[in-house]
């Protein structure tokens, strides 16, 4: 368990140490606090539209923007943790910013973990690993716009 | 990737009855699916769709534009044209059309309006392919009443689940020889099909020479599941010819989906459809270019598939389905539009009918082009105009007959690609009436 | 929401200068609103846009295009007829063209060349409509050097910051008098407008009563935000002609925003643009229905605004701001259209591009059209047919002209509603033919 902590926090620290990041916008990264993210207002908008969207009562970001086996949060929270901060330092990433394929396929693992009952039909006689027929295909807003 | 899809395959569903390639009655299907079987029955159900009518035949097309019998003038299509239904009526509808019971007509009709595997499998001893060709060749009713070795009908149902799945694992899956060799043909051109991820994806193995020389595009291995959910009805909402005196159903994709490729397919193969009985001109019939006009389409650029508006998910208790009961998405615009489209209903089907009532005001100007056409041409021979000064008046009437037939034929009255439609349209008008100049200048010519 | 606005508009940003009505000199807004104004001063780059060019004039279309010279032989815009480009360049231009130089053109011409409205409040001694008017009916030159009481020139800049906003508060407002008239004849007639809520509302209470006869429709009081994000720039980008001997600058929105609405509206007063050289044919010409057009298409309908997408919003460190570099969103894709599609850009460059050939195509052939019809209109002339005769091929003339016109005038190669721009050019089709055909048919008549 320690390495992986470890694992999380190096990936936090590069990111920010060698961009030059505070301590309070970095430990953002490990809470569950939907606020946490908007530490960067680069994550306003996202979090200004969650909170008028339908899972506003269910989900948090993390809900859906982490994986929930204990080991997958902490590495992609410092694989993004590392990107995010970069991103934000450099100001080199995307606009619009867009979701990468990895990560929306963790979302929908998300959407999968929760709705897995009323989703049992169609994801068992295709695949739902499919990400040609995704769920975010019809569903993209339901987080946020 | 296979591999994951069929251990998906496996659980999560009560098997009542165990199904094999030699089930092919849905009732016992819908024993172990009772939700889909339920849609799908439902498809006898005219009450909510477009046009009324139950037992008898749906309303003619004939009637309602008398222009189109003049159009179609020496064909059977002039006898009896009329409104699509429900699949569950495709089987009936076509053996009661005054084009089969009038006219000869082959067993290649059978492929798009019933379960047709088993009379392929039993005529080709095993080998679909081989049945599928000598089906193709039989007459219409010697295809239609085939007995199997104990004497049952092999040709029973209309379209049905196993048409679409793999009994075993209930994947999607394509069975109809004609739109695997049409799909073939298609990969095997340049056409620009960036929205068909697999078959850019099989070009470039090709080229690399992972795919060898000979290989086949195999959809059932290769296709996305999205795409499948466009394919399974690709198999027959297309259009078609009857190729050679084996009457082999083929799809004309060699150059691509584009009427105008199909057009340059069919001239360079010299086929004719029929000749009109007014202007002797040698014609082409499109049919029903469902598949073709979608893949041109702002939607399927954005990878949304017929499944996806015709066979929308449903809420059935506790679970979601895909609604089986295939049908006008008009009738139920919240499921099949709303999760993509945040506007109301109305302003949805608002917006349908704007594109759909741009193209029939279209389709009527087109068709009024070819009538007048079809006048001056009859002046002209009246006249006593020479068949060679008639000559470039024949090519442009099959021209312009192709384009306004490509659309009138196509269901969607322009929604599955509008600017298109359009645009075939423009130029059915241009020819119409480059014939009907065409035509006036022959008859000035040999007064 | 007035009140809202207000606030919004108040807060952000540091008041370096006091502004007012009588501030026309960007220069000086721009020491409030620095970011913006380097944008807007960036409208005289054109390196990046389609065309090129710097100083010296940009592309002529007639030389791109020969047809075109015969299609408006007669009229000023057959002599020099060119590419737009950046609002910098928008007084210059119209200084420079030969339409002026060669011919006498009004004062009309500087409503959107220019920021007119001290030339308007000068003229009218403080009244706008009434300056409008005057100045309207000038000669160009006099409009163009008019000079203050101080002798200061009145028609300086190009469109500035003031026509667009309010100094004080910096609200979008629209000043435009040409653009006052032609809304309030548009919200009084029946036109069907859905996508517009403040137009639905006004004739609510019109109907209700709470608006009196002759109370106006303000646009700058009643509009959403988001339909003035679209009404400013639909104070220019507009079809007008000048009515009367008075050349007042009229935009023809009585009947509608339609082509064919449009005509009707001009049969209906009677107006001609001019008379074509081969013909004799009484014409219209269309300029730049940018407006017209994008409120026919699915953006507008979907609350879409101009500015959306020729002036999206650009991050400037944590605040955003609008790209005051107003230019085709091709050139900033990901602003522009990626904020609503998710598509890569290539994608979305395609998806125009596809439009746009399929918009091209078509005009091409309608042009064609046209061209042979003007020979067989020549040709019956000159075989002496009567006027009488020739008739019907002048009506259908006008009809043809008018809509390829409408469609290749407009700045978006079909793009801001693709299916409508499809359909007019086949109705264009339509008409030229059956114009050819009407001249053969006089031909032969009197020969
Ligand atoms: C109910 C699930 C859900 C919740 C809760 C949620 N998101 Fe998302 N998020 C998504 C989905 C789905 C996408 C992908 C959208 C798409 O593909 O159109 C996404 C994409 C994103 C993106 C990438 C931008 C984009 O449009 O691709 C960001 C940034 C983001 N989310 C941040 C957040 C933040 C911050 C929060 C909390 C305030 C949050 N999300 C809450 C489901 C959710
Ligand atoms: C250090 C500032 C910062 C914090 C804190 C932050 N983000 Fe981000 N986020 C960014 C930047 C910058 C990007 C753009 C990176 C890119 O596109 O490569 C981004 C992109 C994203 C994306 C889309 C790109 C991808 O990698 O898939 C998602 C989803 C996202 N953030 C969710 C979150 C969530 C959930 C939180 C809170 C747990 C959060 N972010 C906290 C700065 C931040
Ligand atoms: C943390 C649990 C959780 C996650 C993660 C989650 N949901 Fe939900 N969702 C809920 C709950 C709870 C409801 C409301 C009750 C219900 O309808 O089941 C709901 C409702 C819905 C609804 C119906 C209401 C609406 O918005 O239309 C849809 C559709 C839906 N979810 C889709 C998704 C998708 C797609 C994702 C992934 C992007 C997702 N959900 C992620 C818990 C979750
Ligand atoms: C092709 C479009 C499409 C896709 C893909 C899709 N859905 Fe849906 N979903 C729908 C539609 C349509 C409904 C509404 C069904 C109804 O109202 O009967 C719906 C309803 C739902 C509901 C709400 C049911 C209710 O009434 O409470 C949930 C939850 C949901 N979907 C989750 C998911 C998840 C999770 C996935 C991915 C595994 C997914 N959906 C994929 C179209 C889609
Ligand atoms: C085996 C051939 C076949 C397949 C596969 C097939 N169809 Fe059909 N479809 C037909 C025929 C034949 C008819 C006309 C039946 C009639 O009029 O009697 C029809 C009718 C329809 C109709 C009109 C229904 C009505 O109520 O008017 C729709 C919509 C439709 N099909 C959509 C689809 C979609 C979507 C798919 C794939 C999911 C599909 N079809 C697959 C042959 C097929
Ligand atoms: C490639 C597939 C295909 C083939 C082959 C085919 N059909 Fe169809 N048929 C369809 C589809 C799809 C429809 C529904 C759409 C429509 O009506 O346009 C249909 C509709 C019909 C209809 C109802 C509407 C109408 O046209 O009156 C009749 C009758 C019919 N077909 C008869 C025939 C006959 C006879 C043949 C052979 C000469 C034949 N079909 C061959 C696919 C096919
Ligand atoms: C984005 C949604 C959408 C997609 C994708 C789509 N369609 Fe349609 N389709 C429609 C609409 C809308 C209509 C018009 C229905 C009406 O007029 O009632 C229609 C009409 C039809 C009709 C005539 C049905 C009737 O009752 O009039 C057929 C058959 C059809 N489509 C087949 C297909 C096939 C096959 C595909 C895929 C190759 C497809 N559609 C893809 C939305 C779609
Ligand atoms: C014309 C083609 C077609 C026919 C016929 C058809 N299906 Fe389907 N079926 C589909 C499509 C498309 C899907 C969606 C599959 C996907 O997304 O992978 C589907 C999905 C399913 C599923 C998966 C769960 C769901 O609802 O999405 C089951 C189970 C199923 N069908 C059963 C049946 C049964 C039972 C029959 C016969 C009574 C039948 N199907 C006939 C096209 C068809
Ligand atoms: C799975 C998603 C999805 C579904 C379901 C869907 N659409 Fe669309 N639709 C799109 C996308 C994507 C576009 C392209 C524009 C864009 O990127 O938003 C589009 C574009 C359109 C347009 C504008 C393009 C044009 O052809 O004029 C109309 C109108 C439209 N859709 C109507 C419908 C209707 C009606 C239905 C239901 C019968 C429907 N759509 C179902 C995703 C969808
Ligand atoms: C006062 C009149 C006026 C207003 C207001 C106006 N325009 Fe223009 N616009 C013009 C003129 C005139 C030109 C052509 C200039 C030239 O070619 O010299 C032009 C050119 C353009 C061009 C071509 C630029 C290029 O690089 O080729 C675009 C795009 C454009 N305008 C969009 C807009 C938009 C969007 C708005 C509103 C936000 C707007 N305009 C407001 C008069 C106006
Ligand atoms: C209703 C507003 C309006 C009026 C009145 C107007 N223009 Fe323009 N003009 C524009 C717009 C907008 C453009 C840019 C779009 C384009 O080029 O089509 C433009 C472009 C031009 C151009 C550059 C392209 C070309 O046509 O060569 C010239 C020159 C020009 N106008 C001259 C004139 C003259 C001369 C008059 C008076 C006879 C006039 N304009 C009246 C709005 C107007
Ligand atoms: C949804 C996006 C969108 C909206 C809304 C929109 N346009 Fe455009 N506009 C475009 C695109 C795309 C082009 C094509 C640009 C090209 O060919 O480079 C274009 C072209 C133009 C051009 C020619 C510019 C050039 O450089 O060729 C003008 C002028 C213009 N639009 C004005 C307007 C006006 C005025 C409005 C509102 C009444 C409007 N547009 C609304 C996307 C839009
Ligand atoms: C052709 C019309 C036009 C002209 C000229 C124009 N603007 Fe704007 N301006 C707009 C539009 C449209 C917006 C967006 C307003 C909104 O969304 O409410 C805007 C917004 C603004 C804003 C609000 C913040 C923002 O960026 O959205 C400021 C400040 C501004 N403009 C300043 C200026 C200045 C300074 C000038 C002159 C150098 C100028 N504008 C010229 C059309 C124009
Ligand atoms: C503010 C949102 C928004 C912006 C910005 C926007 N669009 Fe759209 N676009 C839409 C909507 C809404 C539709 C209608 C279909 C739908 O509901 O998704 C649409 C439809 C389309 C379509 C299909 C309709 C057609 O006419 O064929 C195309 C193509 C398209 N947009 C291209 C673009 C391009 C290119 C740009 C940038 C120049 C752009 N859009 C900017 C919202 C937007
Ligand atoms: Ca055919
Ligand atoms: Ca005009």
């Amino acid at each position: 368990m320690m390495w992986l902590l470890l694992a999380a926090g190096v990936g936090v620290i590069i990111g920010l140490g060698s961009f030059t990041f505070s301590y309070g916008e970095g430990g953002s990264y490990f809470s569950s606090d939907p606020k946490s993210c908007v530490n960067c207002h680069i994550m306003r908008e996202p979090y200004d539209a969650w909170q008028k969207a339908s899972h506003h009562a269910f989900a948090t970001c993390n809900d859906c923007h982490v994986p929930h086996d204990f080991v997958g949060k902490y590495l992609a929270k410092a694989d993004n943790g590392f990107r995010h901060s970069k991103g934000f330092t450099l100001q080199d990433f995307h606009e619009p910013i867009r979701i990468k394929p990895r990560n929306a396929r963790l979302v929908q693992e998300n959407c999968i973990r929760c709705h897995e009952d009323i989703t049992r039909e169609i994801t068992s006689h295709g695949s739902a690993g499919d990400p040609s027929n995704n769920c975010l295909r019809c569903h993209s807003t339901v987080g946020h716009r | 990737n296979i591999v994951e899809r069929k251990q998906e395959g496996q659980s999560h569903y009560f098997e009542v009855v165990g199904l094999s390639e030699d089930v092919v009655d849905p009732e016992i299907w819908g024993r172990n699916f009772p939700r889909q079987y339920d849609g799908y029955r439902r498809t006898v159900d005219n009450e909510r769709s477009h046009h009324g009518g139950s037992e008898a035949l749906p309303p003619s097309k004939l009637e309602a534009d008398p222009r189109l019998r003049r159009i179609y003038a020496g064909y059977a299509f002039s006898v009896d044209y009329r409104e699509k239904r429900g699949h569950a009526f495709m089987l009936h509808d076509q053996e009661q059309t005054e084009r089969v019971k009038q006219f000869k007509q082959p067993g290649a009709c059978l492929h798009c309006h019933a379960s047709v595997l088993p009379a392929f499998r039993f005529a080709g001893n095993g080998d679909i392919m081989r049945g599928f060709e000598k089906v193709c060749a039989m007459p219409y009713a010697e295809a239609h009443d085939l007995v199997d070795a104990k004497g049952e009908r092999l040709v029973k149902h209309p379209v049905a689940c196993i048409d679409c799945h793999d009994p075993k694992s209930m994947q999607l899956r394509v069975t109809r020889p004609g739109f695997l060799n049409g799909i073939q043909a298609l990969v095997e051109g340049d056409a620009d099909l960036p929205h068909l991820p697999s078959v850019v994806q099989w070009r470039k193995d090709r080229k690399s020479g992972r795919v060898k020389e000979g290989d086949h595009y195999e959809p059932n291995v290769r296709a996305t599941r999205q795409e499948m959910r466009s394919f399974v009805c690709g198999q027959c909402h297309v259009e078609y010819y009857f190729k050679g005196t084996g009457k082999l159903l083929t799809y004309p994709w060699q150059k691509g989906l584009k009427a105008d490729q199909i057009e340059e397919y069919y001239s360079q193969v010299g086929f004719t459809d029929w000749v009109h009985a007014e202007t002797q001109g040698q014609l082409l019939k499109a049919q029903h270019p469902e598949f073709e006009m979608w893949n041109q389409g702002i939607h399927a650029r954005s990878g949304v598939a017929c499944a996806d508006c015709h066979m929308p998910y449903q809420r059935v208790g506790a679970v979601k389905v895909s609604d089986h009961q295939v049908r006008s998405p008009m009738l139920q615009v919240n499921r099949a539009c709303q999760t993509c489209h945040r506007f109301d209903e109305e302003e949805i089907k608002a917006r349908v009918e704007i594109i759909q009532n741009r193209t029939r005001d279209l389709a009527g100007r087109a068709e009024d082009a070819l009538i007048q056409m079809l006048d001056a041409i009859g002046e002209a021979r009246k006249n006593g105009a020479a068949a060679e000064g008639l000559k470039p008046a024949h090519d442009l009437h099959r021209r312009a007959q192709w384009r306004v037939d490509f659309v009138l034929s196509e269901n969607s009255s322009g929604f599955h690609s509008p600017q298109e439609a359009a645009r075939l349209l423009a130029e059915a008008i241009d020819f119409a009436r480059r014939a009907q100049i065409e035509a006036i200048r022959a008859a000035g010519n040999k007064k």
